[in-house]
């Protein structure tokens, strides 16, 4: 029992730290976003040599047979960073449907950096409910698929597209679910393309008969998805911890050096206390979020639900808090475009609404209270 | 105590309600409905139209070219100006400068820059802020220096909202570096096409460009554009800080708002039925519209004792950090309602004419930037920590 | 549309303020709660004598025919002082009921201060929902009754209570429900009397075959129990205002003259920003009061309901801040039973519970959303 | 990093469960799981149960009499002692003076005290608050002249808990008024059957009795009682505050507590159904468990950092703060969830033994008292704003 990174988490810890402290700079970032592919490809190959796309598979799939927290410890890093790169689209949601479906010549080509995937799980009308999917597969000597994919992140550059459609079932049901593989390229795929608020890349994907991959078995997809979004909601719990964490730094240099009323902001009690406050949010987010990153891989699907779900409503919240107040704290220079604090607070807010909001993980947690296996 | 509307006020709110409606021009109103952005054309379109009713320059006394409303009046037309999708009647001449030169400015000054104000023949902006200062006003450093009937004035304001479009610029300037800061500045209008003006945008990170910086450089402005006497320019500014608050919480337009989340949340699903049936959700809006009644209850009460001769004092900060507080939690809900479509960002999506076919539903687009750009309401204005500190120093006495 | 007190009202606040001030001083008020009755005999002569209680009855039951807002002014005030002396229970519950159904000769006795009344309105298991009544009432040759009511307040002092008891229909239809007035000294009546946490006097009144007298039509008295409580709201409401009113004065006197490091509390810039929020919440409460006050006698029950849920939930939460912030701020001596501070607290948390906490009626209002004739 | 306790874990954490449901007394159990009152008698019995186990002075090292646990045990100790329905250690003796005595007594004073304190033979106070100085504890008043081998103590404490049954009580007194407030405070063991030590209760707003002013008038204290050197008593206090702090936030309590919001609330109805089945407070009793959780997984890293050497430092104020305010949240559900019954107030039925039937349900009559009470919690033992204060300066460097 030890809550704490172990010595070799801590080296990956710093190799990601020193990537993004030397090769990272916030300028960067912001012209990665604003580049055509949206993100570095050198940078990509970066993550790929130093192993961080392998970490996570099997090491019969050319994995390194590592786990989902040091993904977790991977992603705060990068989120101190405010990174790009879609870590958590093609390796943690994309890289863990091929993985647990078999499909480990797929998995090679993303532990070495040359396959980009993502994952379409939501409708234009099934807000954060997994099962709600109205998106068809037909099997008439291979699948065709019709349906609408929203908001699906890293669509753009990515080399395949996971999806979810109902082979069986009526619109809400957890059982008739399945994944395919979709080919962007495929005619009866089509992409909107577009950036998105807190600086990444997402695209509508229409399938009009578009021809499908089955991933798995038929139907039977629903517990995979499940897990694969917790493990997502663990991951991204982590990049939200680091955004926090950066966040309060900048706030307390930033009112440390402005000067109001003669006095640096950083002396009048008021915000000394708000910052306070901040502080207790961040450690409490990195400390849930790692109680979350391990028990995201628990055999125990209730466990690793609860955890993930309770971790998601804690930083929905903190990372509300800490945002809003970061930039009421910088005041004018918070509402620039050219402050780096601005960037982190959008990318802290749309976290919220990743894979369910805190109204939807409180439900969702708080039906599990019937659970007689549940106790605080 | 009656909240019954006397016979007279229901007709002129009759009165009000039937202008706004027939005279908001169609397009205007659907870019307000779908939270589009408003060109600089949209807003004086209808300022002249308001202009033209008489109504522009609604919180003045007739003599000056306003309707002369007592304060029950301007709570109805207030209240009437909210519900209707109308643009905001932009406050730098209406509700700023125009006050100050009521209640300071020479005859000449009255007769040369008020008619323009209340016919919106001229479009002003706000020269307060400066690179540094914030909310501590008084450290600003554009210095006027006075040479042969002209001040010679150098410096940097920032913040200056739809400076691109202005006229006129009215500035808080340092005239003298004797006794305390508040006492060398003054308060001087400025005609933009003066040569040695720069306007340089500044891109806030809801991707808006409706703020500037401002340079100064050796801009010639006469000694006749001081308003008050030379150094006396604090008074100005404090008096300007606490003109016109009853209708700084903005409630008619919460309320609007308010009923787009509705509007919104009863499109939206969840689980098969309107979010607007979801007990949480329900909860968050009758939280915020109770609270909204509450205010709206506060200042009807402030109006009332206005209408009895009380001015409204410091206590108006309330209507400042409560409007705003109200007006960011509804940004808040809109984006909570949109849920997986707060995400998608394409800029021209916000601007009316554009033909694309939207992503996910027609009004998602906005809202996320909307909300962003909204923090600034708790920043600017006198930001919510200094209005808890006029509070406790001017009601409390702490 | 003026919401002021009238010249009339504003010398009504000035006669109870002056009561307030002049003969009612805390320790006084610690005394009448420690004491036999509870409250002042003699107090409840003078309030009988200057009007107090006869102001909201018409006329012809010898009232002076005053408004519901002028009761709200009224406590108000009384809330400000913290006075016991039972005005919400007597005259507008007990009063309010007997003059509805017209039995103006009770009315009179509580104008000129003869009768005290109370209103057993609760159950055991009925939590805040007026409809939930099991205790039962049977016709044989006269009305009896049999059932529990729970929390009666001002029961111990009454002349006569007034309960409700079902003559029709299911546990929680709004049919079926009667009033009647019974008599504490009935055989069939027993009475446990106990003080309440907030220094006010309760009983749980028992029912075993008591002789009940039907108060108005049987089976129809819902909608009246209703605007009763709604009126009873309104008054509490206007109470609770008034202490509020009261904890920051002590917390700002407090905070003024106590020194902590050399400086005075009230210098500190984090308690000065709280005790604005405080200010803020306090005014809005007395606002919100004001309409509910003006608004509890609409004839439109719709519009009744919704304003007296509002003030009722703004009220709840308003009045937990400024009670927790003022204890807060009071530091070691607002847990002390000698500052009135803390009694000021007591009240004004027990204030939420009563007649519906803040969850109640928040649903309650949300309900109302519905209506078409519902707009913010 | 892993959440998986070691096989050594696991049968301690069996032990530490087994010990407590065997030997906490039926009667003792009875009031905690009814929030009655505890009496003088039913602590010492206790803590004399847990003194003979070896485990009463849970955070000392063995070879002062303690269990010389790691963090970990000593976090799972916390855990399952939370978890039972056993009174707390009265923190006085054992995390308080105790401590004190083993970092800075000398070797006659530890062989003194600390077995005493270890056994529960000697019941102690804490004499630190005066009147006027809360959170300000260097403005002490108290006096102490050396005198012939003794002080000569005068002065006033208050808010002194459970001195009334006190053996001993642990001062800070003035010894000097030179230099700087801090400098001249000296650490006293005083005994509470000296001549001139009186005590007179506080009552409290919940009715209860257990803090209480002790009056210091000419009590004779020998040198020898002296912890540390003259003078250097401020040195003390601050280690104190800074001592065992990861057992401060009481999640155990909490958790046991939340239990019983939802046994209650699955007792009670509301419309028919059990109040737990009702979307809002099933929703705020979710909202407290994930706080609590976030708390609990930050003790937990707290500890693992410190098993690795790293002992808590000033972080360890938010896990008051946190602690205080989940406590606190939670005797409020508790009060909302009884409905009409937070009302009543018969003190005799807080008490074990009271004859007469409830009020209500057997649960209703300590709730209300007890919230009102537990607003203390974020006053005493440095005050939520004392904590945030340390935080912004000694974590944040503000």
């Amino acid at each position: 029992m030890n809550l704490a990174p172990t010595e070799e988490q801590k080296l990956l810890i710093e190799s990601v730290e020193r990537f993004v402290e030397k090769d990272y700079p916030f300028e960067q970032r912001r012209e990665l976003a604003a580049s055509e592919l949206g993100y570095s490809a050198d940078h990509w190959a970066t993550f790929a040599e130093l192993g961080w796309l392998a970490i996570p598979f099997p090491e019969d799939q050319g994995g390194l047979g590592g786990s989902i927290t040091d993904s977790c410890l991977i992603a705060e890093q990068l989120g101190r960073g405010l990174v790009v790169e879609p870590y958590l689209w093609t390796v943690i949601l994309g890289g863990h449907l091929l993985s647990r479906s078999g499909r480990g010549d797929l998995v090679e080509q993303i532990a070495t950096g040359v396959l980009q995937t993502a994952f379409g799980f939501a409708e234009p009308t099934s807000r954060y409910n997994l099962a709600s999917v109205e998106t068809s597969a037909a099997d008439s000597g291979g699948w065709r698929l019709n349906g609408h994919k929203a908001v699906v992140f890293n669509a753009p550059a990515a080399d395949t597209i996971i999806v979810t459609a109902r082979t069986a079932g009526d619109p809400r049901d957890e059982e008739g679910i399945s994944l395919f593989l979709v080919d962007p390229k495929d005619p009866g795929v089509t992409l909107r393309d577009y950036p998105t608020v807190d600086g990444l890349r997402a695209a509508e994907v229409i399938l009009e008969d578009a021809t499908g991959e089955l991933l798995g078995d038929a139907g039977a997809a629903y517990p995979l998805v499940e897990e694969t979004i917790d493990r997502g909601i663990a991951v991204v719990c982590a990049e939200a911890a680091g955004i926090m964490h950066t966040t309060l730094q900048m706030t307390r240099e930033y009112t440390a050096q402005r000067k109001q009323f003669g006095v640096p902001l950083s002396k009048f009690q008021v915000l000394q206390h708000r910052m306070a406050d901040m502080f207790n949010l961040t450690e409490q987010s990195i400390s849930l979020s790692w109680v979350a990153a391990v028990k995201a891989e628990s055999e125990d699907s209730l466990e690793r639900a609860r955890a993930c779900s309770a971790a998601k409503v804690f930083i929905g919240k903190a990372g509300r808090q800490v945002g809003q107040e970061s930039i009421q704290m910088h005041g004018g220079m918070g509402m620039t475009e050219e402050m780096p604090i601005s960037h982190y607070f959008k990318r802290l807010t749309l976290i919220d609404t990743l894979f369910g909001n805190r109204d939807h993980h409180q439900r969702r947690y708080s039906d599990l209270l019937d659970d007689k296996r549940f106790a605080a | 105590m009656n909240l019954q509307e006397s016979p007279e006020l229901q007709s002129f709110r009759e009165e009000v309600r039937a202008f706004l409606a027939d005279n908001l021009p169609p397009d205007i109103k659907q870019k307000m409905e779908m939270g589009q952005s408003l060109k600089k054309d949209d807003y004086q379109r209808w300022m002249k139209i308001l202009a033209g009713r008489g109504w522009l320059a609604a919180g003045w006394p007739e003599e000056h070219g306003g309707p002369g409303w007592t304060p029950a009046q301007r709570y109805i037309y207030d209240e009437e100006y909210g519900r209707h999708s109308c643009p905001r009647v932009l406050p730098f001449g209406v509700t700023m400068v125009g006050p100050v030169i009521i209640a300071f400015g020479n005859e000449e000054q009255k007769a040369e820059y008020l008619p323009k104000i209340a016919n919106s023949d001229v479009w002003w902006c706000q020269g307060y802020s400066e690179p540094g200062a914030g909310s501590d006003l008084a450290s600003l450093k554009t210095k006027a220096v006075k040479e042969n009937g002209h001040y010679i004035v150098n410096g940097q304001k920032t913040w200056t909202t739809m400076a691109q479009y202005a006229d006129w610029i009215f500035c808080l300037v340092r005239t003298s570096d004797e006794g305390k800061p508040q006492e060398g500045i003054s308060f001087l209008l400025i005609d933009m096409k003066t040569p040695g003006i720069t306007v340089k945008p500044i891109v806030t990170m809801d991707g808006g460009q409706e703020v500037n910086e401002v340079f100064l450089d050796d801009v010639k402005v006469p000694v006749e554009n001081c308003i008050g006497d030379e150094n006396k320019g604090w008074t100005i500014a404090k008096y300007l800080l606490g003109h016109e608050r009853t209708g700084i919480a903005e409630v008619g337009k919460s309320r609007r708002q308010l009923q787009r989340v509705k509007d919104i949340a009863a499109a939206e699903t969840i689980d098969g039925m309107p979010l607007i049936e979801d007990t949480a959700f329900r909860g968050k809006i009758a939280e915020v519209e109770i609270e909204l009644l509450a205010l709206d209850a506060t200042i009807l009460r402030m109006v009332s004792a206005e209408g009895a001769g009380k001015p409204p004092g410091p206590e108006a900060s309330l209507l400042k950090i409560k409007g705003v507080e109200l007006q960011q939690a509804i940004t808040e809900l809109l984006l909570e309602a949109i849920g997986n479509y707060g995400s998608p960002y394409i800029r021209e999506a916000m601007d009316h004419g554009w033909n694309e076919p939207p992503i996910g539903p027609e009004y998602a687009a906005p809202v996320a930037p909307h909300y962003f750009n909204w923090r600034k309401s708790s920043i600017y204005g006198g930001s919510n920590e200094v209005q808890r500190s006029i509070i406790a120093k001017m009601v409390l006495g702490l």
